[in-house]
């Protein structure tokens, strides 16, 4: 392991839908430790960018490295093992499974229960499932939700599933949590507790990226930023450097 | 203590039942009980792929041949071995897994329907494959089938013996069979791996989000649910000491479905509910040929044409009117009563590359 | 479970009436298992041989029955097992329990073994009236019989008209897959090539087909004198109708499965000059033929295929009876073994298997729009 | 080489009559997302209602194809009115419900519709009246009769008429809209039930042409008759790119060709060890290739699997 600050290094990333170029050339870098945002107006590549950080996409050209090892081209689900974590824009929890369940598939990539365990039912097994419960509780508990841990996913108020997603992405143990626009549909009152989460959980040692629309929760919030328009990355740096950056003023002015 | 009351009349229950039913109605339908507990095993190896990780496959019959198929090949004079049933029978099973995974290999990245239409037709391939393999070598035997297939032997004990009472005999084994496949659905169903399956049945992408390599798990529940099958196939054979492909249609397949179904997807005790309705209801049907018979003097309505009426019909009105079954598990049930953002209609770039 | 309780009562009520029926002088009544398709594709066969058990049963008992010094009646119990070798276990296990004393049945080979098991562990002697795969006598159990040539006798006899009377040197067989059609191609292609014929061509094709055309272009290429069908009449019609259209000239040889009206319905006029064989003899020239065909016809109509052989088999699992002075099977069966009778379908007596001596077959060819036998 | 032309002409006219059963499927697939189970048993229907009719008018002295065609015409809109059925019962009630349920509700009805014939025809294969002459053309040592140019003429002139129906007419409008998006439909004011009811019915129709064509060539119909062809022709659909008018096309002539040609020189090449016998999985091995190599056909563009 090494103690670089640098958590994830993003490098020369491209991609193209069909002739368009989506992404060209983006490079960044994000800090162990940091709230970093990425921002844009719609169309910009800001969710191409996530669902390549993410391993939907894979990209054309460049790539990107956690800690110092190469993602680029990783299925999902390694992804996640190797510890970058996300939720949806639009939810997509487990719809008909009950809260608690949904953070327990969270651990999934943690634990290693084979079928024969699960047959079985041995100590190990018992340990491990019994172990998933409690860390599963102790999530629901962090973000609140205790209270609905048996409650069907789908019957949870919308702010209320959105931290249940987040209880799900953390169970898996990510190094960088992606959220992809955290506080979109949510009431201001909604908003703010989301924030104060956030904190926690930055306080709490995990790197957090966020695509979000909301560009005084953003502000509010992240260390760093950078804005992508059309596919490239116009600023990048402390929040109160990137507002008053001229083209980051003339993409928003102009995408709007 | 009311827990182990309860536990003991059950098992009273299935302890007597063969004898009650032997007594009372004969022992044909104590061979229809035992028939009914390999399709139990078969509607809960189905119900891993179907219930728990919503994957249609409408060639499982397929499993259950290859079971049977390698219980006759191993214990028959077919090709002169005579291997005792507890090798065969995890040798069916595995081989069954195999091909279990072999059909799933290829499908992961399918479309639920496309999944569908391919197992059908992975169905049909292993039925024409078992039909035709006869040459320019012997190894199927071909539309002849395969005769003489040594009964099921406990030790020197052979479970025909003695021969009017073998269908009691069957009936303990199988029943242990199916009570340890229930058993064994329900460690997986509340395991890590049954979370799995039901992340993926729920949202694939999200369960791929979250660390569940959606390839292994999803091949994980093709190869238990088809090993499933096979170990009831090898019990079929030794059954029935005579396997021919005409066992293996499609028909069959559609059948065990319709149990899966009827019964309410992904919730154990519904399953077997679904299995032993569909198992014996059809046979009870038998006696509406004789009925009609006799009250109208010829066959109105065809009972066989009856039976396959009956799948169609439970088919399109369960998932009209009871869409978890008639006995769902409580969380299944409010889900496919749901509507909306699991189904939103996926928009197909229909008519025309050139637009 | 409350569905069920209904359904339980149902069949309750309808077992204590049947139950009710036999009990009063069941010691007096011969019991015999009927089993043949009398539902599904194959029905109008399976009902035929049912029948022709009927006719049997009611004859006998019309004439008086005496076994042992009690007189008896003759009661048919009819099962269906759908051509479905599970099935057929399933109704097997119910005769057995209901008492049979002699079954005539199954209909398919395919349904006659696995049910013969059943019947050899409860020494019951079963007939099938038309079962021709040599694998059914071939088990060595001691109650399996049949009063129809078997696929052996029968591919002999049409590998013999085939070289003698049509002179075929080259030969194409087609077959359906299907035990039947499979078992009947290939006894037939083993003695004629035995014979001298050259094979040079076997294709195959599914009891579900209806397109011909590849498989008989790629026959027509081979110019053939002869081709052979193994399967039934739904594709052997359709079969002739499209080598015909092809402009295929050369002769078409079918078994027993082709042998029916309706093929000539569904060939149509391509039909013509077509032959099929049957085992046995035509029924004008059976013994009882005649007598056969008006009483049949008189009850049920037209005679199908084997109703002859279904009577035969009754008459003979009774006429052991009768000569054993029992219905006791374990009684009966030795004198079955060595009978000696004349049937409608000419002399019956078994081999050490249990395969019918001496089967007649008789070839027939489409003249006219009918099938007319060959001398 | 007249073999070879053969089994060509053969391929084409087996291949026309699964694009004609295909242009259904791709058609109810293109606009729904469904795999309608019960097409093939629609087809089923037209050709036990032609062949009734037909049956009927046999002796009535009429010429020959002048009772097809009034056999045509019923049949059409019997199975037109099926079709409107099954939907309107089977598949509007589940417009939204997770994708298992309108896929076992299709094989339901599939399996309804095969026994309810069953029920009204009978079991036995019924043969269709020899009103059709049977003279046949000589074409370079190969035969061709006078219905088979009329199934490869139909398949091509319906293929042609319903692919300028989508992309030329009002009504082609709104299905391609609501194809696209039943939602975005909605909003420009396309009754989105009424145009999936109307491509119901006209998949049924062109099922009922099919069903005519079918029964009249063979000679020969049943109760069972359509669910094999129904997967072979939805077979020839993928191949072809599903919901794709022209891709059907295709598809079903290349599967046809691969089926006679297959049949016809695969034992050769194999030296007896695979023939004939392997006939009906010939199909089932093209689904599977291409829906590992090229999900989206022939002619289609987009990916078959999820997004």
């Amino acid at each position: 392991m090494t103690q670089d600050a640098k958590l994830l290094e993003v490098r020369d990333i491209g991609r193209t839908f069909g002739g368009l170029a989506a992404l060209s050339g983006v490079s960044l870098t994000i800090n162990r430790g940091e709230i970093y945002a990425l921002i844009g107006p719609n169309g910009a590549g800001k969710t191409t960018l996530f669902n390549i950080l993410t391993g939907i996409y894979k990209p054309d050209s460049g790539n990107f490295r956690l800690e110092g090892v190469e993602m680029a081209g990783k299925k999902p689900s390694e992804l996640a093992k190797s510890g970058i974590s996300r939720t949806f824009q639009n939810i997509r929890l487990f719809a008909n499974m009950s809260a608690i369940e949904n953070v327990m598939v969270g651990r999934h990539c943690r634990t290693r229960a084979s079928v024969l365990g699960a047959i079985l039912g041995n100590s190990n097994t018992r340990a491990e499932e019994k172990s998933i419960a409690e860390m599963a509780k102790h999530l629901l508990d962090y973000v609140g939700l205790s209270r609905h841990a048996h409650m069907l996913a789908r019957n949870l108020s919308y702010g209320d599933q959105r931290r249940l997603e987040i209880a799900r992405a953390l169970a898996t143990e990510p190094k960088l949590l992606a959220l992809d626009e955290p506080a979109a549909g949510m009431n201001p009152l909604e908003t703010d507790s989301l924030k104060r989460l956030l904190e926690t959980i930055r306080r709490d040692g995990v790197t957090l990226l966020l695509i979000e629309h909301d560009v005084k929760l953003v502000m509010g919030i992240c260390d760093r930023l950078a804005v992508l328009n059309f596919g490239k990355k116009i600023a990048e740096g402390e929040p109160s450097q990137v507002c008053s950056d001229p083209l980051v003023i003339e993409a928003y002015l102009g995408a709007s | 203590m009311k827990k182990h009351l309860k536990l003991a009349a059950y098992a009273a229950l299935l302890l007597l039942l063969p004898f009650a039913t032997g007594l009372a109605l004969g022992k044909t339908w104590v061979r229809i009980l035992d028939f009914a507990l390999l399709y139990v095993m078969l509607a809960l190896g189905l119900n891993i792929v179907v219930g728990f990780a919503g994957l249609l496959d409408l060639g499982y019959v397929a499993f259950f041949a290859v079971g049977a198929y390698c219980y006759a090949l191993l214990a028959s004079p077919h090709f002169g071995l005579h291997l005792p049933f507890w090798m065969i029978l995890p040798i069916g099973a595995f081989s069954a897994g195999i091909f279990g995974m072999l059909l799933g290999a290829p499908t992961l990245r399918l479309r639920g329907d496309y999944l569908a239409i391919v197992t059908l037709g992975f169905g049909e391939i292993i039925r024409i494959f078992l039909n035709n393999l006869d040459t320019p070598y012997n190894v199927t035997g071909g539309p002849q089938g395969i005769d003489l297939i040594d009964p099921i032997r406990l030790g020197p004990v052979s479970l025909n013996q003695p021969p009017g009472h073998a269908v009691y005999s069957y009936y303990f084994l199988f029943l242990l069979f199916a009570l340890a496949t229930a058993f064994v659905s329900t460690r997986l169903q509340h395991s890590r791996i049954g979370r799995a399956w039901a992340a993926i049945r729920e949202d694939e992408i999200a369960a791929e989000a979250m660390g569940i390599d959606t390839r292994n798990v999803k091949l994980l529940a093709f190869a238990m649910g088809a090993s499933f099958g096979g170990l009831s196939g090898g019990l079929f054979a030794g059954f029935e000491g005579f396997v021919s492909p005409e066992s293996f249609t499609l028909t069959e397949s559609i059948m065990i479905l319709s149990m899966v179904v009827l019964g309410g997807m992904g919730h154990i005790r519904g399953v077997v509910f679904g299995a032993l309705l569909l198992a014996i209801l059809p046979e009870a049907l038998r006696y509406v040929g004789p009925l009609e018979q006799s009250l109208f003097g010829k066959i109105v309505v065809d009972p066989s044409g009856l039976r396959m009426l009956l799948f169609g019909f439970s088919l399109i009105l369960v998932m009209l009117l009871r869409p978890a079954g008639l006995w769902p598990s409580p969380t299944r049930k409010r889900e496919l009563l749901a509507h909306g953002e699991t189904a939103k209609h996926e928009n197909t770039d229909i008519y025309d590359a050139g637009r | 479970m409350t569905m069920l309780r209904p359904l339980l009562a149902a069949m309750a009520a309808i077992l204590l009436s049947s139950c009710a029926k036999q009990n009063p002088d069941s010691e007096f009544v011969v019991r015999i298992g009927s089993v043949a398709p009398l539902t599904g594709p194959q029905s109008h066969l399976g009902k035929d041989n049912d029948n022709g058990v009927r006719l049997a049963a009611d004859e006998i008992n019309a004439s008086g029955l005496v076994i042992g010094g009690k007189k008896m009646r003759v009661e048919v119990l009819s099962e269906d097992d759908q051509a479905d070798p599970r099935t057929a276990t399933i109704v097997a296990q119910k005769l057995v329990d209901e008492g049979v004393n002699g079954i005539v049945g199954h209909f398919n080979s395919g349904t006659s073994i696995p049910a013969s098991r059943i019947y050899s562990d409860s020494g019951i002697p079963q007939i099938s009236p038309s079962a021709t795969a040599t694998t059914y006598t071939g088990q060595g159990f001691e109650t399996t019989f049949r009063v129809v040539t078997n696929d052996r006798q029968q591919g002999e006899a049409l590998a013999k008209f085939a070289l003698d009377t049509l002179h075929a040197r080259t030969i194409a067989i087609i077959d359906d897959r299907t035990a039947y059609g499979q078992g009947i191609a290939d006894e037939f292609e083993k003695d004629a090539k035995a014979g001298g014929a050259a094979l040079v061509a076997h294709e195959f094709t599914s009891d579900h087909a209806t397109d011909f055309t590849a498989i008989l272009t790629s026959i027509k290429g081979k110019n053939p004198d002869l081709v052979f069908y193994g399967g039934m009449d739904a594709q052997a019609g359709p079969m002739m109708k499209q080598m015909r259209n092809l402009g295929m000239k050369m002769a078409f040889l079918g078994a027993d499965g082709s042998k029916s009206p309706e093929f000539i319905k569904l060939a149509g006029t391509a039909a013509e000059g077509a032959y099929a064989s049957a085992p046995g003899l035509p029924l004008d020239k059976m013994p009882g033929g005649k007598a056969f065909v008006e009483k049949f016809t008189a009850k049920y109509g037209k005679i199908q295929l084997y109703s002859p052989y279904s009577f035969d088999a009754t008459m003979a699992l009774v006429s052991a009876m009768k000569q054993a002075g029992s219905i006791d099977p374990a009684r009966y069966l030795p004198v079955l073994a060595r009978i000696k009778m004349d049937g409608v379908t000419g002399p019956i007596s078994f081999d050490r298997k249990g395969d019918i001596l001496h089967g007649a077959v008789t070839l027939y060819q489409v003249r006219n729009g009918s099938w007319t036998a060959l001398p | 080489m007249d073999i070879f032309l053969q089994q060509l002409i053969n391929g084409i006219v087996l291949g026309s009559i699964y694009s004609l059963v295909a242009l259904g499927y791709t058609l109810v697939y293109g606009i729904m997302g469904l795999i309608n189970f019960a097409h093939g048993d629609i087809v089923m229907v037209g050709a036990m209602v032609t062949l009734t009719v037909a049956r009927l008018l046999s002796d009535s002295g009429l010429p020959g194809p002048l009772v097809l065609g009034i056999g045509m015409l019923t049949a059409i809109p019997a199975c037109m009115a099926v079709g409107y059925l099954i939907e309107r019962i089977a598949y509007r009630p589940l417009r939204n419900a997770p994708r298992l349920a309108p896929l076992i509700t299709a094989i339901g009805v599939s399996i309804l519709l095969q026994n309810l014939a069953m029920m009204i025809w009978g079991r036995e294969y019924l043969s269709f009246p020899q009103i059709l002459p049977t003279r046949t053309m000589a074409v370079g040592g190969a035969s061709i009769s006078a219905i088979q140019l009329l199934i490869v003429a139909s398949s091509t002139i319906m293929m042609a008429g319903l692919s300028s129906l989508i992309r030329k007419t009002r009504l082609g409008n709104a299905m391609r809209a609501t194809a696209q998006n039943p939602e975005v439909a909605t909003l420009m004011g396309v009754n989105v039930n009424t145009i999936i009811s109307i491509t119901f019915v006209l998949g049924s129709a062109l099922a009922a042409v099919a069903g005519m064509m079918v029964s009249a060539y063979y000679g020969i119909a049943h109760y069972d008759m359509g669910f094999i062809l129904g997967l072979k022709a939805f077979t020839a659909a993928v191949l072809g790119g599903i919901g794709n008018i022209e891709g059907a096309m295709l598809g079903g002539l290349l599967l046809g060709i691969i089926e006679s040609m297959g049949a016809g020189y695969l034992g050769t090449l194999t030296g007896g060890v695979m023939g004939s016998n392997y006939q009906d999985v010939f199909a089932f091995f093209v689904l599977i290739l291409v829906l590992i190599f090229r999900p989206s056909g022939l002619l289609g563009e987009r990916v078959g699997e999820r997004p």
